[in-house]
């Protein structure tokens, strides 16, 4: 019956030709996303969509180029007379998209917001270190810090909000009201969010007059959706055979570059099998980075030597970790005394088996696949490896983060600063160190990249950290995540795409 | 009273030969044979048998109506002189209810239960006649009337389900006779009906039938049934016809075991003769069709069977003026 | 008629409650803390807590059981923890798509399914019957999201007939729009439903079309029918208003029943084809332990096969004479 | 009555609840029996006779407590059955059992015919395993059926051998009283024959009484001692067989049996074609239930309805008129 | 020599050889298996069936057949347990609701209302998410959604033996209620049960595949069909042949299914099931 059906659709699709319709010529267009934003109020977003839709609707004090680097946006400049204090000066005259002007008080509001505890901004750590922030003048706002705290800057693209809005009971979350380049003209939930070019926007209105986000949750799906032309930009996530696939056709340009993400073992040093630096080691070498790369993730990632993203300015090529190898994991294995004395090809050490638990979320299939065939390689090795796949709650809420794991397959967005991967994570005590590390060392460098603001002081202590991380192996990167974005051809701009993937590259806008 | 009609000439329906087979799991086999009927118009011929006897495949062939393993694999059924079997389906079904209706045993499952009395006798009427969709109904509620329901206007509005058993038969009846067939075959109109009103059904039946001069085949395992309403009566067994005669002769001077039998089975005084203290009692029980023993059907459970009777089988045969039977051994009157 | 209404409807508060009870039960113990899901990776511990705190996560679970009857009691279905919205405004947004997509594919299914029962219990034994339950036996083993991708890959990736994913107008403003004098609109909604559709009733309309079948071929051999032809009725007037009217009655009930597994592929189908209904909140809301937009989803699923399955019944009453509401 | 009857019912009611609106309170009563009162001596039959829903099966059921009557006592061999534990309940089970009217329903289609029979003596215990299957084939014997039957299925028989064995279940226990709830009317007039004559023979040797019930004057006038007319939950007459069908006293009773068809075409009734139907069990008419179609009746029956009496002749009837 | 009748169905004939094929390559699997079912070969992704490997491989260059057979055993299993106990605790419900009535039949429908009017996907997702995933806890989840079937149809069944005379009969004799439940009335129920269950059987390797292709299925590398096709789906573009054997293997496993239970209906009182409504 479903071949009948299958003829009779046809027949009528034939007959009246294909299915989509361009409608107007003024310059729109339709991005495709993996999620819905769960809000627009920039201080509460979480998801990616919502961050992107946010930094159209809303405006920061700056703003990140795709090279990561804070330019001027609201704020027209901005001086650190000395090393915990940051003095902002407005651009004249800024407006919000109903009108109403945006001042300094509209910044400290947003801010204090932030840092309050009982706001429960999801990202309020990175802002910890400020401890006061006052309008000096409607025009000029001032920072003061606890302590010296080099990656402010990249995130002060926060989205500034009207505080007159908020306090007339306007909810920002649905009803937003920004300075940005764009204001929400629908939003349809789970369907698609839609924008329109903002004359009031202190550089003027973008090119790009009509923009509508489309949300379609499955990747593979996205894709054939952006194949089929209903959608005119897609981006990262994507499944690797799709990105081959849609690279090779050239009715799409691409964007295909390195991204701010990593992929990583995360070890947890507490676990009686893992706490020996030379077992974190031995496993490091059962892990076939070069398969996982190049055939799982068919080349669109980059097999990574150590913690330190290859884009970043702390990045160094001579920090190497341990490379995959059977043989020498065994020899490790056999060094550290496992061995497989009762011959059932299980190594054992005091009667005890080697068994670990490798874990990951079940979202991502390819992060799955990785575990299943790093499952198979330890297998090989004589570790009896069993896998648990559970979805990212229970993985990451009730799982990684109470630190019951042993090894886990992880991912790490949006490091735009080294800190923001190594301090919380690896300094001792840190609010997100899940896997117990603890070395005084590296808790010294990392406190030291991120206050001094020096560069290259920075780059040199991370790179120290790096060295040692790349032995002691709390967390072993397996890739750096790529980054890649697809259009169609002819695209009404000059696409100019940032590996963080906000869409103001895609409406026009000049950096 | 009518002769016993040899010839088929003037007859309203006449069989020949008719054999009725049915090919199922046990292979093909006949469920009737031999059978021959005439009947004239105003003439009540009564079918009486128990049940496997083939009575009821008699009736649905005479209206074409077999189901669908059962076929009529030989001889003739002739109305106004043309082969109803030999018809095409069309003609067939352009003859079914105007020339031969049919009223069926269960007036509940017999009348569609999502239609109202009204609609179906009318659609009937429609379908013939050509008459418009209110004069349909205006006909229908007439013959209504006819059948003597209560308050016809009013039951033409109502669904089966909603009239009594009395009142159904009534409606069937009233829906065969909407087009004025010439002849009726009734397969045991009263058998669901409680006796009063199998009482009230059977006045009816004959009354209309005295009206209307239609020609009746009224099927039935009522003997009872039989003495009130026949002129003839055909007795089945097995598929066969194993008597026949006027129903006087019959119930008067039985000739067959069989028919005997049946009268002596029953609790009651049959044609003044009193019961039995103890019922004649049958042994045995009827050979399935596709199974039946090689001489006469009955001669395992006849008490007068002879050895002829197991070898070879007994034609019917006038064995007194306008009385048949197809026994070797037949009670002399 | 309306005390029977009003019993059935009374009938759906120990239905509701049951359901809010299992459903909160279960989510207790679901692994997984929404306070943490939707504070990302990088909060840390206090954060999860002075979180939960405000959430009112950490209250004893009879509190917060009886805080949701209260609420509900009062019209509320509450806030959804992950979406900045009430949960009856998320679920308003979404129901519509979902309805659209399950009524479409309903009809779909009851088409198809009808007309090839009919057509093999009419034929049957014949090539049709023999095609036909062959299609539906196949209809009825395929994976739905298997089938929602094979079509998705056939007719909108390589053939490029229909739009893969997405949904156009809603159909009611779509249609609207067509008697406004842009048929345009509707044809787009049209055409972004079949696929979906097609995918959601294949299952149905192979059940369908085995039971009319058989309902057909029951029907054919009743009394009634046979009184139709002894009336002289021609055969495709007894098939169609003797036969087909009796045989869809027990067709009716089960297509309520099938309305609810529609509901529940609808989840599948809607991911795939990227269908902005309630089923793919379902899933997310799951999986973002959203307690009180799950709740709400129960409920509206609770309330909708409920309403169904009255609406079904009435329309048994009011298609069989012989059936008595009371 | 004095004390020698085996049964005896005394105002028995089984009423049926109609239940209507949003919470299905009881909006009507369906009197299905009302008031019957009779009693059966050792060794007697008894029948009930009427029209369908006349009440006479329910009454039937409610004497084996298949329904649960509204209202009424029943009395078994001097003991009141309302007041039996359960351990007398089922003593009275033993001795009261019942044969139903359709021999396809009334067999488990999956058991086979030895275990349908033995059920009664493995409920009661009754001897060891073997001697039940020895009491088996005894009582298959007994009605008519060959032992070596016993491993059949019930579809494997005809409709009169399937009876046989409901017959066969009922005796098992050797009851005092077996409740006969039409049991030959669905069956051929030949096989019916055979059953009466069966149930006659039984009655002769092992003393049962019988309450039969069926539709079937004929059948009743053949069979009963004594006979009970119902009408509408109600028994209209009653009284000694010859009596009962030489001179009916109730106009009821006169119109059943001048509406059984004579099986003489010499002395055809004729019958009246018009529409004469029995009123629903649920809008009893007042008075006299019989009132709506009893020619005799007059205003009185219309309002007051009329006691069983006894007349001189010793019968019991319910008219005013006669 | 006639052909016996249950033999001359070509539905129970069909199904019963696919699925007597299945439950021989599911036992036998181990023997049967030409490679290791997690043995990974990362230079041979997604090949084409050949000599070596009968089915071709997977996405990580793993034997298809192998795991095809092994994952044969996994569907299997959580069918039989699913099956089995959703028959049973549905059978239990109904036969209590039709036989006892009143309150009883009150109490369990509104029971059964409440699993009903549950979306499915709601309650697998929630308890597999409770349970964590594992043959006992997948199956819990699909007799969550699918014992009510039973319940239906038995008490409806139920309802209707219940006045059947050799009911009445039996409680004439005075038989008590288990003895009627379980000697008279269950065996009448069977039928309609192992046509259901049958049925079922299929249904229950569906909800498997779904569950993993959502992600809440057994975990790699256990070699489940819902895997294989949940990764075939990922690659259908690329790679179709993966998808493609999965999904054939799923669909003519239910087909196996289905047209046994359709084949057994025909042989076991075919009224039966359509009067239970």
């Amino acid at each position: 019956m479903n071949k009948l059906l299958l003829l009779t659709t046809a027949i009528v699709a034939l007959g009246l030709g294909p299915a989509t319709v361009t409608l107007a010529q003024d310059k729109a267009i339709v991005i495709g996303t993996d999620v819905d934003a769960g809000t627009l109020d920039p201080r509460l977003t979480r998801d990616t969509t919502a961050y992107r839709a946010a930094d159209l609707i809303y405006a920061g004090l700056v703003h990140l180029t795709s090279k990561l680097e804070a330019v001027p946006d609201l704020a027209e400049s901005w001086e650190s007379p000395d090393p915990q204090t940051y003095i902002f000066k407005l651009r004249p005259d800024l407006k919000f998209s109903d009108g109403s002007p945006l001042t300094a008080d509209d910044v400290v509001y947003t801010y204090e917001s932030v840092i309050n505890p009982d706001f429960n901004a999801p990202d309020r750590a990175l802002y910890s270190p400020i401890s006061a922030i006052e309008a000096v003048d409607p025009q000029t706002v001032k920072f003061t810090l606890s302590a010296p705290y080099a990656p402010l800057l990249s995130y002060l693209d926060k989205g500034i909000v009207s505080k007159a809005a908020v306090e007339a009971g306007k909810d920002p979350a649905t009803d937003p009201i920004g300075a940005g380049p764009m204001v929400l003209s629908a939003w349809n939930r789970g369907s698609d969010i839609v924008l329109k070019a903002n004359p009031s926007y202190w550089g003027g209105a973008p090119e790009v007059t009509d923009v509508t986000v489309k949300i379609i949750g499955d990747n593979s799906a996205r894709a054939q959706a952006f194949e089929a032309g209903d959608l005119d930009v897609i981006q990262s996530p994507l499944s690797p055979n799709d990105i081959a696939r849609l690279k090779a056709d050239d009715r799409f340009g691409n964007v295909i570059t390195a991204g701010l993400g990593v992929t990583y073992i995360n070890y947890n040093t507490k676990d009686p099998v893992l706490a020996d630096p030379g077992m974190r080691q031995a496993f490091s070498m059962l892990i076939d980075q070069n398969s996982i790369v190049n055939d799982i993730y068919q080349g669109v990632d980059e097999i990574a030597s150590s913690i330190i993203l290859p884009s970043s300015w702390a990045y160094s090529p001579d920090i190497k970790q341990p490379t995959f190898s059977v043989e020498g994991a065994v020899a490790k294995f056999n060094e550290l005394g496992w061995k497989d004395s009762d011959g059932d090809g299980i190594l054992d050490k005091d009667g005890k088996k080697l068994t670990v638990t490798l874990s990951t979320h079940s979202e991502d299939p390819n992060r799955v696949q990785s575990v299943e065939l790093t499952q198979a390689l330890m297998q090989s090795a004589g570790v009896d490896a069993q896998v648990q796949i559970t979805d990212w709650p229970s993985f990451s809420t009730n799982y990684v983060q109470k630190g019951l794991h042993q090894i886990a397959l992880l991912g790490w967005l949006n490091i735009v600063d080294p800190d923001r991967l190594l301090f919380g994570q690896l300094s001792t005590g840190g609010s997100t160190n899940w896997g117990g590390y603890s070395n005084p060392e590296v808790d010294k460098l990392l406190q030291e990249g991120r206050s001094s603001l020096d560069q290259a002081a920075r780059a040199k202590a991370y790179q120290a950290a790096a060295t040692i991380l790349a032995s002691d192996l709390p967390y072993f990167i397996i890739s750096d995540q790529g980054y890649q974005l697809f259009y169609k051809k002819p695209f009404p701009v000059e696409v100019q795409a940032t590996p963080r993937g906000n869409f103001r590259g895609l409406i026009g806008m000049d950096e | 009273m009518a002769q016993l009609a040899t010839s088929t000439v003037g007859a309203a329906i006449a069989v020949k030969d008719l054999e009725i087979r049915i090919r199922g799991d046990r292979g093909s086999y006949p469920v009737v044979a031999d059978m021959a009927l005439t009947v004239e118009r105003g003439e009540t011929l009564c079918i009486v048998g128990e049940s496997g006897c083939g009575k009821s495949m008699t009736a649905l062939s005479l209206l074409r109506l077999l189901p669908d393993a059962a076929s009529a694999s030989k001889g003739s059924i002739e109305i106004n002189g043309e082969d109803f079997l030999a018809m095409p389906e069309r003609r067939v079904e352009d003859l079914r209810g105007v020339e031969i209706a049919m009223i069926f045993q269960e007036p509940l499952t017999a009348l569609n239960p999502v239609l109202t009395i009204g609609e179906q006798i009318a659609e009937s009427v429609r379908r013939h006649k050509k008459l418009a969709h209110k004069a349909a109904m205006a006909r229908a509620i007439e013959t209504l009337q006819l059948v003597q329901m209560p308050d016809p206007a009013r039951r033409a509005k109502q669904f089966p389900h909603e009239l009594s058993g009395g009142q159904r038969q009534r409606a069937m009846i009233a829906l065969a006779l909407a087009c004025d067939p010439k002849i009726l075959v009734a397969d045991e109109p009263t058998t669901a009906l409680d006796v009063t009103v199998q009482a009230q059904i059977l006045g009816l039946i004959s009354d209309l039938q005295k009206r209307l001069g239609t020609a009746l085949v009224l099927i039935t395992h009522d003997l009872g049934v039989v003495a009130e309403v026949a002129d003839r009566v055909v007795v089945m067994y097995a598929g066969r016809r194993v008597e026949e005669a006027s129903v006087y002769d019959l119930f008067e001077h039985p000739i067959h075991p069989y028919t005997l039998g049946l009268m002596g089975a029953i609790p009651r005084p049959v044609a003044g003769r009193p019961a039995t203290e103890r019922l004649v009692d049958i042994a045995g029980t009827v050979p399935p069709p596709w199974d039946l023993p090689k001489g006469c059907a009955f001669a395992p459970r006849c008490p007068r069977a002879s050895a002829r009777c197991h070898e070879e089988r007994p034609p019917l045969e006038e064995k007194r003026p306008g009385h048949f039977a197809a026994c070797w051994e037949h009670v002399d009157a | 008629m309306l005390a029977y209404v009003i019993r059935r409807l009374l009938l759906l508060i120990p239905m509701a409650v049951g359901m809010i009870v299992v459903t909160f039960g279960l989510l207790l113990l679901v692994p997984g803390d929404p306070a943490a899901v939707l504070l990302g990776p990088e909060a840390s511990p206090e954060m999860i807590a002075n979180l939960r705190r405000t959430l009112g996560l950490d209250d004893p679970w009879y509190v917060r059981l009886g805080a949701y009857f209260w609420q509900l009691l009062h019209g509320d279905l509450g806030r959804s923890i992950f979406q900045s919205a009430p949960v009856s405004e998320i679920i308003g947004g979404r129901i519509g798509a979902t309805i659209e997509l399950a009524v479409v594919a309903l009809l779909l299914a009851t088409l198809i399914g009808v007309t090839l029962g009919v057509l093999a219990a009419v034929r049957q034994g014949s090539l049709i019957d023999t095609v036909t339950m062959l299609l539906a036996q196949l209809g009825v083993s395929m994976p739905v999201y298997w089938l929602g991708l094979l079509l998705m890959l056939g007719f909108a990736v390589q053939l490029n007939w229909l739009p893969a994913i997405g949904r156009g107008a809603p159909m009611l403003d779509a249609i609207v729009a067509a008697l406004s004098g842009r048929p345009q609109v509707l044809w787009d909604s049209i055409l972004h439903i079949l696929l979906p559709a097609l995918a959601l009733a294949a299952n149905s309309a192979a059940i369908i079309s085995r039971l009319v079948r058989t309902s057909m071929l029951e029907v054919l051999r009743e009394d009634f029918v046979r009184t139709a032809y002894a009336k002289g009725l021609r055969r495709p007037r007894v098939v169609v208003r003797h036969a087909l009217r009796n045989a869809l009655l027990p067709v009716l009930s089960v297509i309520g029943l099938r309305f609810g597994a529609l509901l529940g592929g609808a989840v599948l189908v809607e991911m795939i084809f990227a269908w902005p209904g309630l089923g793919q909140l379902t899933f997310s809301a799951v999986s973002q332990r959203d307690l009180p937009l799950i709740q709400g989803i129960v409920l509206t699923f609770a309330l909708i096969f409920a309403l169904v399955n009255l609406v079904v019944d009435l329309l048994y009453a009011l298609v069989d004479p012989r059936v008595r509401l009371g | 009555m004095p004390d020698t009857a085996l049964l005896s019912v005394d105002d028995l009611q089984v009423h049926f609840p109609v239940r209507s609106g949003v919470f299905q309170r009881q909006s009507a009563t369906v009197k299905a029996v009302d008031g019957v009162s009779f009693s059966i001596k050792r060794g007697e039959t008894l029948s009930l006779v009427g029209e369908s829903g006349c009440g006479k099966s329910t009454t039937g059921l409610a004497l084996l407590g298949l329904v649960k009557p509204t209202g009424g006592r029943v009395r078994f061999d001097g003991a009141e059955i309302g007041s039996f534990r359960r351990r007398d309940l089922k003593d009275y089970r033993r001795r009261v059992q019942i044969v139903f009217q359709d021999p396809f329903s009334s067999l488990n289609p999956r058991r086979r015919v030895r275990d349908a029979i033995r059920v009664a003596l493995d409920i009661h215990g009754v001897g060891s395993r073997a001697e039940r299957d020895a009491e088996v084939a005894q009582l298959m014997a007994r009605v008519g059926l060959r032992p070596d039957q016993a491993d059949n299925f019930p579809h494997q028989f005809s409709g009169g051998q399937r009876q046989r064995i409901g017959i066969a279940r009922a005796l098992a226990l050797k009851p005092d009283i077996i409740v006969c709830d039409e049991p030959v009317s669905a069956l051929d007039v030949s096989v019916q024959a055979q059953i009466l004559n069966l149930l006659a023979d039984l009655q002769r040797d092992l003393g049962i009484a019988y309450l039969f019930i069926s539709h079937d004057l004929g059948v009743v006038e053949h069979i009963s001692h004594r006979v009970a007319v119902m009408y509408l939950g109600k028994i209209v007459e009653i009284a000694p067989k010859a009596l009962l069908f030489a001179a009916p006293t109730h106009p009821y009773t006169t119109m059943l049996t001048r509406a059984a068809p004579t099986l003489d075409p010499r002395h055809r009734h004729s019958f009246s074609p018009s529409s004469d139907d029995v009123p629903s069990a649920i809008n009893k008419p007042s008075g006299c239930p019989f009132h709506t179609r009893c020619p005799l009746a007059t205003e009185v029956c219309k309002t007051t309805e009329p006691a069983l009496t006894e007349r001189p002749d010793g019968r019991l009837a319910a008219c005013h008129h006669r | 020599m006639r052909i016996p009748k249950p033999l001359r169905n070509p539905s129970l004939v069909i199904g019963g050889l696919i699925i007597l094929t299945l439950v021989f390559l599911a036992v036998f699997a181990p023997l049967l298996a030409t490679h290791g079912v997690d043995q990974p070969d990362m230079r041979n992704r997604f090949s084409l069936p050949s000599e070596v490997h009968w089915l071709g491989t997977d996405n990580l260059g793993r034997d298809l057949w192998s795991r095809l057979i092994f994952g044969a055993r996994i569907s299997l299993s959580i069918g039989i347990i699913s099956v089995t106990v959703a028959a049973l605790i549905g059978t239990s419900v109904g036969l209590a609701a039709g036989y006892f009535g009143g309150w009883v039949d009150m109490l369990l429908m509104r029971i059964t209302d409440v699993f009903l009017g549950f979306p499915a996907v709601v309650l697998t997702l929630a308890i597999v998410a409770v349970l964590g995933p594992g043959i006992v806890n997948i199956s819990a989840a699909i007799i969550a959604v699918t014992w009510t079937e039973y319940a239906r149809v038995v008490r409806a069944t139920t309802l209707v033996l219940r006045e059947q005379n050799y009911v009445q009969a039996a409680k004439a004799l005075g038989a008590s209620w288990p003895r009627i439940l379980f000697m008279e009335i269950l065996p009448n129920t069977l039928g309609p049960i192992i046509v259901l269950a049958s049925l079922g059987l299929g249904t229950a390797v569906i909800i498997e595949s779904a569950l993993s292709f959502l992600g809440f299925g057994l975990p790699p590398p256990t070699p489940t069909w819902g895997w294989t096709l949940s990764y075939g789906t990922r690659f259908i573009r690329d790679e179709p042949w993966l998808s493609i054997i999965a999904g054939a293997t799923i669909m003519v496993t239910v087909l196996g299914f289905n047209l046994l239970g359709d084949g057994l209906r025909d042989i076991l009182d075919p009224r039966q099931l359509t009067r239970a409504k």
